[in-house]
C-alpha cells in the first residue's frame, strides 16, 4: 500500500525517522480529497442526467430546502474529520519541531547562495552535510543576508533560515546514501542554484570521516599561487574536503585512494572496469555515482557547480601526479604534510592510521558500510 | 428604498455646547491622570503602568467617539463599522503577539562557526 | 416612454461621454476592459514561464530574468486582476441593478476608483519596464529591501491599487445598507450581492495593511528605514504576519465573488430556488470574518511560535467548513430542478471540480505537518491555481457568458462557448495536476532551473499552459467578435427570476424602465414569475 | 458631499445619511493603516522591553503632553463649530474653526521642532540611526517606529487641517448652512479620528519611560 501511493505520488525516499507516518497521513488527505471530488462529481453527474430540461421553456420547479440538521451534519462531520487531521498533523508538527535531547549538534550557515556547516570540534566549514545514519542530529541554523529555505524532501523537513536569528530543525536519517538540500525560500538571483546535499554515512564511517575532518584544511599557502599546478590542486583538495574521503597513500578509506590511480583500470561497482583518465575523473567530480568504483557505496556528493573548470583541471593535475606512487609507500611531499589520516601520529592530532598499518586494516574497513564511488 | 427611519436619515444631534466642554474637561483630566501616573511609576515602566495608561487611552477614545463623533446617538451601524475595525485591529495584534510573545527564546548565535 | 428610452451604451456618445462618466455600467466596462487586458498581460508571463520551464537548465533566459517574470506574473494577476476583477466588473455592472438602485452610493469615487487603478496599475508597469522587481509578489523581507531591482515603483503601485480596491468595497458596503429599493429585505437580497459585501468588508478592513507593510519595504529599500532589517534588530517574520493578515483574506476577496457567481448562475440553469439561501448568505460573512484568523498556516515553516501554527492551523479548518457548505448548497440546488447545460454552466461545474480539489489540497496544506513538506513547493503553487484560475478565472468566464447578454445586448455563440469551456477544464488540470506530483517529489517554487528529474512533468505542464492559453484566446476572440455580430439579446434568455434579468438588456441609463418588484424574489421557480414583466421584451 | 440631490437617492437625507456610513467605513481603513505600525511596535516592545523602556526615556514627554492637550481641545473646539453652524451662529462657528486650525497648526510645528531635536542628536530613524548612548537595536526600533507612527499621524493632521480651511472658507461664504453642512461634518469626524490615533500614541510612545 505504502510502496503503491508512495510511487503513484511521486514522493521522495522516505529516508528520515518520522517520512513514513508523515506520508501516511499524506496518503489519508489525498485519498480523501479524491474521494470528495468523486463522490460531488457523481452527485452532479446524475442529477444532470435525471433532472435534464426537456422543455424549450421551463416550467415551475418545486421548492426544496435542505434542512438545518443536513447541513449541521455535513458541517459537522466533516470538521470533525478536519480536526482529525489537524490534532494529527500538528502533533507531528510538533515532533519536527522538537529535536531529541541526544541530538547532536551541527551549524548550518545559509548566504546568498550556499550553505556551510560546521561541526561542534570537527571541521569548521564544509559544502556538504555529513550525517550519522540512525542518530537523531540537530541543526542550528542561521543566515548572514537573507531568509532561506533549509528543504531536504527525502527527510520531509523544511525550515525557514532568518538572519539575525538561531533556528534549530532536526532529523534522524534512516538510510545511507546521498540526499538534495533545496532552498525554498526565495533568495535571489541565483535562488534555484542554491542546492546541497545530505551525505548520511553509516556510524563507523561517521566518526572516522569526523577524526579524518579534524585535521588541517589546507596548506600554508593555501590555493598555492605560484606552485605548480599539482600544488594547487591538492591546496584545492583540502579546501573541499575531498582528503577527507580520499586518501593519498594508498589507503582505501571513505572513497578510494589517489596514490597510483591515475592511468590504471579501475573494477565498477555491478561490473565492468573503467580506465581512470581525465574524463573519468572529471565525470566522478561531477556525477560521482554514474560509475561506482566496485566495493565503494554511491554516497559521495557532486561537485557539480562547486568547483570550477580551473580547480578541477587543477584536481585532476594533483591526481595524476600521484600516479607513480607505490599504495602503502610514504607519500613524498608535498603531500606529505597533509596526508589524512596518516597523519595521525603527527602535531596536526588526526586519529587515523598511519600508513604503514593501513593496508593491515584497510580490509577490515572494506568490510564496514559506505565507500565512496568515483575518483 | 428601504423605508427611511428617523434614526437612520435624520442628523445625529450630539450633546449641548456645555456638554461637549464637559466631556473635554473629563478628557484633560484624564490625561492629566495618565501623565501623573507615568511620572509617579517614574522609570517604573513596567506592564502594570502600560495597562493603567492603555485602559485611560481607552477611555478617552471611547468619550471622544461617543460625544464628540456622535456615536452615542448616532446609527447602530456607525458603532458596528467602529466595533469592527477594533475587533480586526486586535486579531491582527493578538495573532502577532501569540507568536512573538511564545517563541522558544532562541539562544544567542556563535558567530565563528559556519565560515 | 417604456420603448424610447436607450441603452446606457447609447445614452450618451463621445470618449468624454466614456472616460468622464459616474454611470457605474460604464465604469464597469472599462474596468472589464482594464482587467481583461491585465489578465492577458499576466498571462503572456505565465506562457513565458512555462516555455523557460520546458527545459532544466537556463535555456532561453537568464535566472534573473525568470525571477522578474514570476514577480510580474504574480503582481499583475493578483493586484490588477484578481482583486478586482468580478467585483469592479461584475459587481460594479449588477450590484446596483440587483439592489433595484439606479446608481453606486458614490458614483465619483467609483470613478476615481477607476482611475486610482490606472494609475497604480502604470506605476507598476513603469516599475517593470524600468527594471523590474524581482521579490516575487510577496515582497518578502529582508530580500526585498535589499534587492538589486527597482522594487519601490512596483511596491507603491501596489499600495495604490489598494486604495482603488478600498474605494470599491467601501462604495459597495455603503450602496447595499442604504440603497436597497423599497421592500427588498436583507434575506431578499441576491447572493452574489452577500458576497460581494462580505469581500467589501475584507477589502475595507485588509487592505491597508498590505499597503502599510508595501510602503514599510519600500521605504526600506529606498531610505534604509529598515523597520524588518536583522541588523538593526529587525524580526523579518513580522513582515509576513503583517503580509498575510492581508493577503490570506485577500485569497477571499478573490473567491468571494465568484463564489457569488456560482450561486447566481445554478440556480437560473437549474431553474430551481436555491438549496439553503441561509446558508450561502452567512457562509460569506463566515469566511470574511474567520479568514482573518488563519493568515499565520503561511508561516508554519518560517520561524514562528508552535502555539501561533496550533492556533491558525485550527482557524484553518474552520474556515474551510463554510466552503464545504457552500458546496454542498450548489450541489443541493441541482436537485429536481429543470437543468439545461449552457457554457455557464459548464464552467460552474468545471468551479465545483476544481475547487473542491483545490479546498481539499487546501486542507491538506493546513495540515501543519505536511505543509513542512509542501510549502513553498509547486504544491502550493498548484493548491492556489486551482482556487485562483480553477475557482475564479472559471467563475470570471462563467459570469462573462452568464451576463453578457446583458451587458452588451448580444448573444455569445453557445456552440464555440462549450468547445472553450471544455477546453479550459483540460488545459488548467494539464497545467496544474503534474505540479502537484512536482511539489510532492519536492521541486520548490521559483526555481529558475531545476533538477533533471523533474524534467518530464514540467514539459507536461507547460503544454497545458499553451492549451490554457490558446483557449483562452479562442473565448476572447469570439467574444469580441460577437460584441458587433452576435444575435440581438432578448430581456431575459436564460428564463431566469434574477432581478437583473427584469430589465431591458442592456438597461437603460438608471438601470430600470421599471423597477422590479421584491415580492417576486430572485430564486422564486416554485411560482409563476411578475406578471407585469413582458418576457418577450 | 454636494447639497443637491443625486439621482440614486429619493431624501437628501438619506443621501447625507450614506455620505457618513461612508466616512465611518474610510476612518475604520484607516485605522487599520495605524493598526499595522501598532502591531509592530506591539511585537518589538515584546521582543525589546529593556531597550523600548530606555529608549522612551529619551522621547519629549513635555512637548508630547502639550500636543496630547493641543488636539484634545481641538477635538472640543471643532464639535463646538459644527454645533454652532447647526444653531445658525456662523460667526463664532468661524472663530472655532480657526482656532482649531490654529491649534492643528502649533500641533505640527511643535512636532518639527521635536523631530529637530532628535535629528541633531543623531537620533535618525533606521540606517541613519547614529546615537550612542542608546542600545543599538531595540533603540533603533523604538525610534523607527516613533518616526513612522508620529510622521503618519502628522500627515493626518496635515490633511486633516487642509480639510479643515477648505471648511472655513466655505464655511465663510455662507455655502455652510443650518441644514446642509455634511462637509463640515465629515470634516469633523475625519479630525476626531486624528486626535483619536493620537490619544494612543501619547501614552505608548511618551509615557512609557
Amino acid at each position: 500500500m505504502n510502496a503503491l501511493l508512495h510511487h503513484l505520488l511521486n514522493l521522495p525516499p522516505q529516508a528520515s525517522s518520522v517520512a513514513r507516518e508523515i506520508d501516511t497521513l499524506h496518503y489519508s488527505v489525498i485519498l480523501m480529497t479524491f474521494l470528495g471530488v468523486a463522490v460531488v462529481a457523481a452527485i452532479t453527474l446524475w442529477f444532470i442526467v435525471k433532472f435534464h430540461r426537456r422543455t424549450e421553456v421551463p416550467g415551475l420547479t418545486p421548492r426544496v430546502v435542505s434542512s438545518v440538521k443536513l447541513e449541521i451534519c455535513v458541517g459537522g462531520g466533516l470538521l470533525a474529520m478536519f480536526c482529525i487531521w489537524w490534532v494529527i498533523g500538528f502533533a507531528q508538527y510538533r515532533d519536527l519541531q522538537t529535536p531529541p535531547a541526544n541530538a547532536i549538534p551541527i551549524y548550518v550557515t545559509a548566504k546568498q547562495w550556499m550553505w556551510k556547516f560546521a561541526y561542534p570540534g570537527g571541521p569548521a566549514s564544509s559544502e556538504v552535510l555529513v550525517v550519522p545514519v540512525g542518530t537523531p542530529v540537530k541543526l542550528i541554523m542561521t543566515s548572514r543576508d537573507v531568509i532561506h529555505g533549509f528543504y531536504v524532501p527525502a527527510f520531509r523537513i523544511k525550515q525557514d533560515v532568518v538572519p539575525g536569528r538561531a533556528i534549530t530543525t532536526w532529523f534522524n536519517a534512516i538510510e545511507p546514501g546521498t540526499y538534495d538540500i533545496l532552498c525554498t525560500q526565495y533568495c535571489g538571483t541565483r535562488h534555484s542554484f542554491m542546492r546541497a546535499q545530505v551525505v548520511a554515512l553509516p556510524p563507523a564511517d561517521f566518526a572516522r570521516w569526523l577524526d579524518a575532518a579534524k585535521g588541517p584544511l589546507a596548506l600554508p599557502g593555501a590555493k598555492g599561487e605560484g606552485q605548480g599546478l599539482a600544488a594547487r590542486g591538492h591546496a584545492i583538495a583540502a579546501e573541499h574536503g575531498c582528503l577527507r574521503c580520499h586518501s593519498v597513500d594508498g589507503t582505501p578509506f571513505i572513497g578510494p585512494t589517489w596514490a597510483d590511480a591515475f592511468g590504471r583500470r579501475r573494477p565498477l561497482e555491478g561490473g565492468g572496469s573503467v580506465l581512470v583518465d581525465e574524463a573519468y575523473l572529471t565525470e566522478s567530480m561531477m556525477d560521482p555515482n554514474a560509475k561506482v568504483a566496485a566495493g565503494f557505496k554511491p554516497v559521495m556528493p557532486s561537485y557539480q557547480g562547486v568547483i570550477g573548470p580551473a580547480e578541477t583541471s587543477a584536481l585532476l593535475e594533483y591526481i595524476r601526479s600521484l600516479r607513480d606512487l607505490e599504495p602503502t609507500t610514504q607519500v613524498p611531499p608535498p603531500t606529505s604534510s597533509i596526508t589524512l589520516p596518516s597523519a595521525g601520529g603527527s602535531a596536526r592530532g588526526g586519529s587515523g592510521e598511519g600508513p604503514t598499518n593501513g593496508p593491515a586494516n584497510s580490509p577490515a574497513r572494506g568490510s564496514e558500510g559506505a565507500r565512496d564511488g568515483g575518483i | 428604498m428601504t423605508k427611511p427611519d428617523p434614526s437612520e436619515t435624520s442628523e445625529p444631534d450630539g450633546p449641548s455646547a456645555m456638554g461637549y466642554v464637559v466631556v473635554w474637561i473629563v478628557l484633560i483630566v484624564l490625561a492629566t491622570v495618565s501623565l501623573l501616573v507615568s511620572q509617579m511609576y517614574g522609570g517604573g515602566g513596567g506592564s502594570g503602568e502600560l495597562a493603567i495608561s492603555l485602559t485611560i487611552a481607552a477611555v478617552k477614545a471611547a468619550l471622544v467617539a461617543a460625544f464628540f463623533m456622535h456615536l452615542a446617538r448616532g446609527r447602530a451601524v456607525h458603532s458596528m463599522v467602529f466595533a469592527a475595525a477594533i475587533a480586526f485591529f486586535l486579531l491582527l495584534v493578538l495573532g502577532v503577539i501569540a507568536d512573538v510573545g511564545t517563541r522558544s527564546i532562541a539562544s544567542a548565535y556563535v558567530d565563528d562557526v559556519g565560515n | 416612454m417604456a420603448a424610447s428610452e436607450p441603452d446606457y451604451l447609447h445614452a450618451k456618445a463621445g470618449i468624454r461621454s466614456w472616460l468622464l462618466t459616474t454611470d457605474h455600467k460604464r465604469i464597469a466596462i472599462m474596468f472589464f476592459v482594464a482587467t481583461t487586458v491585465a489578465m492577458m498581460l499576466g498571462g503572456a508571463f505565465a506562457m513565458a514561464m512555462r516555455t523557460k520551464l520546458l527545459l532544466p537548465g537556463p535555456g532561453i533566459m537568464e535566472p534573473i530574468t525568470y525571477n522578474r517574470l514570476f514577480t510580474l506574473h504574480g503582481v499583475v494577476m493578483v493586484f490588477m486582476f484578481m482583486v478586482p476583477a468580478i467585483p469592479a466588473v461584475f459587481g460594479n455592472f449588477f450590484l446596483p441593478i440587483m439592489l433595484g438602485a439606479k446608481d453606486l452610493a458614490f458614483p465619483r469615487i467609483n470613478l476615481a476608483s477607476f482611475y486610482v487603478y490606472i494609475l497604480g496599475a502604470t506605476l507598476a508597469l513603469w516599475g517593470m519596464v524600468h527594471g523590474g522587481a524581482d521579490t516575487g509578489w510577496t515582497f518578502y523581507a529582508p530580500y526585498a529591501t535589499v534587492s538589486p531591482t527597482d522594487v519601490a515603483p512596483i511596491a507603491i503601485g501596489v499600495f495604490v491599487l489598494g486604495v482603488s480596491s478600498i474605494m470599491t468595497g467601501l462604495n459597495f458596503i455603503a450602496t447595499t445598507h442604504m440603497l436597497r429599493r423599497e421592500g427588498l429585505r436583507w434575506h431578499g437580497m441576491p447572493i452574489f450581492v452577500w458576497t460581494l459585501y462580505a469581500t467589501s468588508i475584507i477589502q475595507v478592513i485588509a487592505t491597508p495593511v498590505l499597503g502599510l507593510s508595501v510602503i514599510l519595504v519600500a521605504l526600506d529599500h529606498v531610505l534604509k528605514m529598515g523597520m524588518f532589517d536583522p541588523a538593526l534588530g529587525g524580526d523579518p517574520v513580522l513582515f509576513e504576519h503583517l503580509f498575510w493578515f492581508y493577503s490570506h483574506p485577500a485569497v477571499y476577496i478573490m473567491i468571494l465573488p465568484g463564489m457569488g457567481v456560482v450561486a447566481e448562475i445554478i440556480p437560473t440553469f437549474a431553474h430551481k430556488n436555491q438549496f439553503s439561501y441561509k446558508a450561502l448568505a452567512y457562509s460569506s460573512l463566515g469566511i470574511a470574518f474567520v479568514g482573518f484568523l488563519t493568515w499565520g498556516h503561511h508561516l508554519f515553516v518560517a520561524g514562528i511560535s508552535q502555539l501561533d501554527a496550533a492556533l491558525f492551523g485550527l482557524m484553518s479548518m474552520f474556515v474551510a467548513i463554510f466552503s464545504a457548505i457552500k458546496v454542498f448548497t450548489w450541489v443541493g440546488t441541482l436537485y429536481r430542478g429543470s437543468i439545461s447545460l449552457k457554457t455557464p454552466l459548464l464552467y460552474m461545474f468545471a468551479f465545483i471540480y476544481l475547487f473542491v480539489f483545490g479546498g481539499m489540497t487546501g486542507i491538506a496544506v493546513a495540515s501543519t505537518s505536511l505543509d513542512v513538506h509542501w510549502h513553498d513547493t509547486y504544491f502550493v503553487i498548484a493548491h492556489f491555481h486551482f482556487i485562483m484560475i480553477g475557482g475564479t478565472l472559471t467563475a470570471f468566464l462563467g459570469a462573462t457568458h452568464y451576463w453578457f447578454p446583458k451587458m452588451f445586448g448580444r448573444m455569445y455563440p453557445e456552440r464555440l462557448g462549450v468547445v472553450s469551456a471544455v477546453l479550459v477544464f483540460a488545459g488548467f488540470n494539464l497545467t496544474f495536476v503534474p505540479q502537484f506530483l512536482l511539489g510532492n517529489a519536492g521541486m520548490p517554487r521559483r526555481y529558475a532551473t531545476y533538477p533533471a528529474r523533474f524534467h518530464l512533468l514540467n514539459v507536461v505542464s507547460t503544454i497545458g499552459a499553451y492549451t490554457l492559453g490558446a483557449a483562452l484566446l479562442l473565448t476572447l476572440t469570439y467574444l469580441v467578435i460577437s460584441l458587433f455580430r452576435g444575435e440581438r439579446a432578448p430581456m431575459n434568455p436564460w428564463h431566469s427570476r434574477a432581478f437583473e434579468w427584469r430589465t431591458p438588456s442592456p438597461p437603460p441609463e438608471h438601470n430600470f424602465i421599471k423597477p422590479f418588484d421584491p415580492a417576486y424574489g430572485p430564486y422564486a421557480y416554485d411560482e409563476p414569475p411578475d406578471p407585469t414583466l413582458d418576457e418577450a421584451a | 458631499m454636494s447639497a443637491e440631490l443625486e439621482v440614486q437617492y429619493d431624501t437628501l437625507a438619506r443621501q447625507h445619511a450614506t455620505a457618513r456610513l461612508g466616512m465611518w467605513l474610510f476612518l475604520a481603513s484607516e485605522s487599520l493603516l495605524f493598526g499595522g505600525l501598532f502591531a509592530l511596535y506591539a511585537a518589538y516592545r515584546f521582543i525589546y522591553p529593556a531597550e523600548f523602556h530606555a529608549a522612551a526615556a529619551h522621547a519629549n514627554v513635555v512637548l508630547g503632553t502639550i500636543n496630547t492637550y493641543l488636539l484634545l481641545t481641538s477635538s472640543l473646539t471643532v464639535a463646538l463649530a459644527i454645533y454652532e453652524t447647526k444653531h445658525a451662529r456662523r460667526h463664532r462657528a468661524l472663530i472655532l474653526l480657526a482656532i482649531t486650525i490654529a491649534l492643528g497648526v502649533t500641533f505640527e510645528i511643535l512636532k518639527g521642532v521635536e523631530y529637530g531635536q532628535h535629528l541633531a542628536e543623531g537620533i535618525a530613524p533606521g540606517g541613519y540611526y547614529s546615537y550612542a548612548a542608546l542600545p543599538a537595536h531595540g533603540a533603533v526600533l523604538y525610534f523607527t517606529l516613533y518616526y513612522l507612527m508620529t510622521g503618519l499621524h502628522a500627515l493626518h493632521v496635515f490633511g486633516g487641517l487642509c480639510a479643515l480651511a477648505w471648511l472655513w472658507v466655505l464655511l465663510y461664504r455662507g455655502r455652510l448652512t443650518p441644514d446642509s453642512h455634511l462637509a463640515l461634518e465629515l470634516g469633523g469626524l475625519y479630525w476626531h479620528l486624528v486626535d483619536l490615533v493620537w490619544i494612543f500614541l501619547w501614552p505608548l510612545i511618551y509615557l512609557v519611560n
